[in-house]
């Protein structure tokens, strides 16, 4: 397959796709070898940024996606109304922030750092697909939860590890010796 | 791929408008937080009854000004106090002389509680950033479309085996109430004091019951250590959050009256294991609404 | 809007957008004259074509919608089939039983009901013709769903009404018709 028909081909799989795909993914579809894949992926996502297109290719969640370009929010949105309106509470951000950086959790836990019960505002978090089930503590058999590929991709990131670096809001920490602070 | 960016130093995760105004500090709540985190300012030496009626005040003076009552910020003040307010109650516990492993483990306890603290305004802060990325990333619009007509007619026959009846089963199954999960036990974290909350809690409830409104002074007139005033103070603070009491003080600083206002079952086995390292469960369960 | 902006703005609709959208709309939307509208969607379909870029913009049934250029059909069904499986999943199978007995029912109730995310789901029931939009809420706006023809066929009733009542699985279940589920 030739350069253009590459990229093209990774343009019309990617028109169908209600998913961020895997480089790998595409490369197993089209039997091309991965980094191939990745550099034409970067080269399109380029060109369409340099052309000032309405749309940009994205890698978030581990995957390639098409979205529609930020500047242009206020028109999308009037066709899409669902989902994106909906904020997120300070009690649910706060619940989801403690989630993501102590991972896998139970609700105990995430109750005892904000100092009141989360278990509604999990609920909710669960149902927006922000945060999902992980299995069961083997000690105490509670529930743990972790954060979803959708969480990544509603933030803009690969993977957690992209998670901004939890220290520098924890001043005073030296002076606190040896607790120990994951992340 | 882009990485999320922090905030400019020095910016706090939400701008306050609650100043505090005592003897020995004057100047937003976040900053008087930050000196108590940072050991500069003891807890002991913090006059917590006026922050409170400050912020009061403060709230107070909002709703006049028929500013929106912020209920965020409201929020946040309670964790933050009750935080301020344990903190203060493991320093007051009578120390002396570290002997015993005992008192090792209270000396622990005070820093688990600085570090709660600083755990909590971390993840304020993160949730900040969470909110504004979010917002950001949110002006930008997956493609999720369903599939071309053509490729979907190219999907397989779908299997149906299911008869109506079997139908009605699962949306039977969908639609039951989901049985809240269980929550862990224990938070091993936290120092179990020699004198337990709950007992304290089922004490108070027993005399409250029969002897209708009583003062706080009558309330510890036997306490044979101030341990004991402090575990039913404590006491006290988690039956007004279970609602089974309520407070009633004339002026600040005033004598604090205390009244029955729950019913008759209550007992202190609905009361948190915050203090007393017990299972949680059962209150898990009543609060899951 | 300059020239550039407004076609881009366009592209930006159209490729988050599910349904075929009209000129007139888009007009409305951008408030423009139609016939600029239609001038700059023929434009940009006919720079597609001649770039050979992999997905093509189609006026169809009178509405303008992306799709993935039938040149690389065998790369895309290829991409398509992989993995599917005739049967539908447990969560599919729950997710579809809710929307029979809820319609017609935006998403959000799903979910709320399901306490999972559901819009992937409620995609894939589409994209098998068993489910369908019925219009949005006057209230929130939110598409509404329910079941089609074809769902109806494949239970093997004739209508909605008869499919069988739960109590029978559920006892109490008519209490239940008065809460709210949603949050």
């Amino acid at each position: 397959m030739q350069g253009d028909r590459r990229a093209a081909a990774l343009e019309a799989v990617l028109m169908v796709v209600d998913e961020p795909v895997s480089s790998a993914e595409l490369a197993a579809t089209l039997e091309l070898p991965e980094p191939e894949v990745e550099e034409l992926l970067t080269g399109l996502a380029a060109e369409y940024d340099a052309a000032g297109r309405g749309f940009e290719l994205r890698s978030v969640a581990g995957g390639w996606r098409f979205y529609s370009r930020p500047e242009f929010a206020e028109i999308v949105s009037h066709y899409v109304l669902e989902g994106q309106t909906s904020r997120l509470t300070q009690a649910a951000l706060e619940t989801l922030a403690v989630i993501a950086y102590r991972q896998p959790v139970p609700r105990s836990r995430v109750a005892a750092i904000r100092g009141v019960n989360v278990d509604s505002v999990v609920r909710t978090l669960v149902s927006r697909g922000l945060v999902e089930e992980a299995g069961t503590d083997p000690e105490s058999g509670a529930i743990l939860y972790q954060t979803t590929s959708y969480f990544l991709e509603r933030l803009g990131i690969g993977s957690v590890a992209e998670l901004p670096r939890l220290s520098p809001h924890l001043p005073g920490l030296d002076e606190l010796g040896a607790i120990e602070f994951e992340r | 791929m882009e990485h999320l960016s922090h905030p400019p130093e020095g910016e706090s995760g939400s701008a306050s408008g609650f100043e505090v105004r005592l003897e020995n500090f004057t100047g937003p709540f976040d900053a008087l937080l930050s000196l108590i985190t940072k050991r500069r300012l003891d807890i002991t030496e913090v006059a917590l009854a006026t922050v409170t009626d400050d912020f009061i005040a403060y709230i107070r003076a909002m709703q006049e000004r028929g500013e929106e009552w912020a209920l965020d910020e409201a929020s946040e003040f309670l964790v933050i106090a009750a935080t301020l307010l344990d903190l203060k109650a493991a320093r007051l516990l009578p120390q002396g002389e570290v002997e015993d492993e005992e008192d090792v483990a209270r000396l622990e306890a005070r820093d688990l509680l600085f570090a709660r603290l600083l755990q909590y305004k971390a993840f304020k802060e993160i949730a900040g950033i969470f909110g504004e990325t979010l917002e950001a990333e949110g002006r930008r619009f997956p493609r999720a479309v369903s599939l071309e007509p053509s490729f979907a007619a190219l999907l397989p026959e779908l299997v149906w085996q299911h008869t109506p009846e079997q139908f009605a089963a699962l949306a039977a199954k969908a639609f039951a109430p989901k049985e809240a999960p269980p929550s862990e036990v224990g938070l091993t974290h936290l120092h179990a004091p020699p004198v337990s909350v709950r007992e304290q809690a089922a004490i108070i409830g027993a005399r409250l019951r029969v002897g209708g409104a009583q003062t706080f002074r009558a309330l510890t007139a036997d306490a044979e250590s101030r341990l004991v005033v402090v575990a039913r103070f404590l006491a006290l603070l988690e039956m007004f959050r279970d609602r089974a009491v309520a407070f009633e003080q004339a002026a600040p600083l005033g004598e604090l009256s205390v009244r029955w206002t729950a019913g008759q079952d209550w007992t202190a086995e609905r009361l948190s294991e915050e203090y007393d390292d017990e299972p949680q469960e059962e209150r898990e369960e009543q609060h899951a609404g």
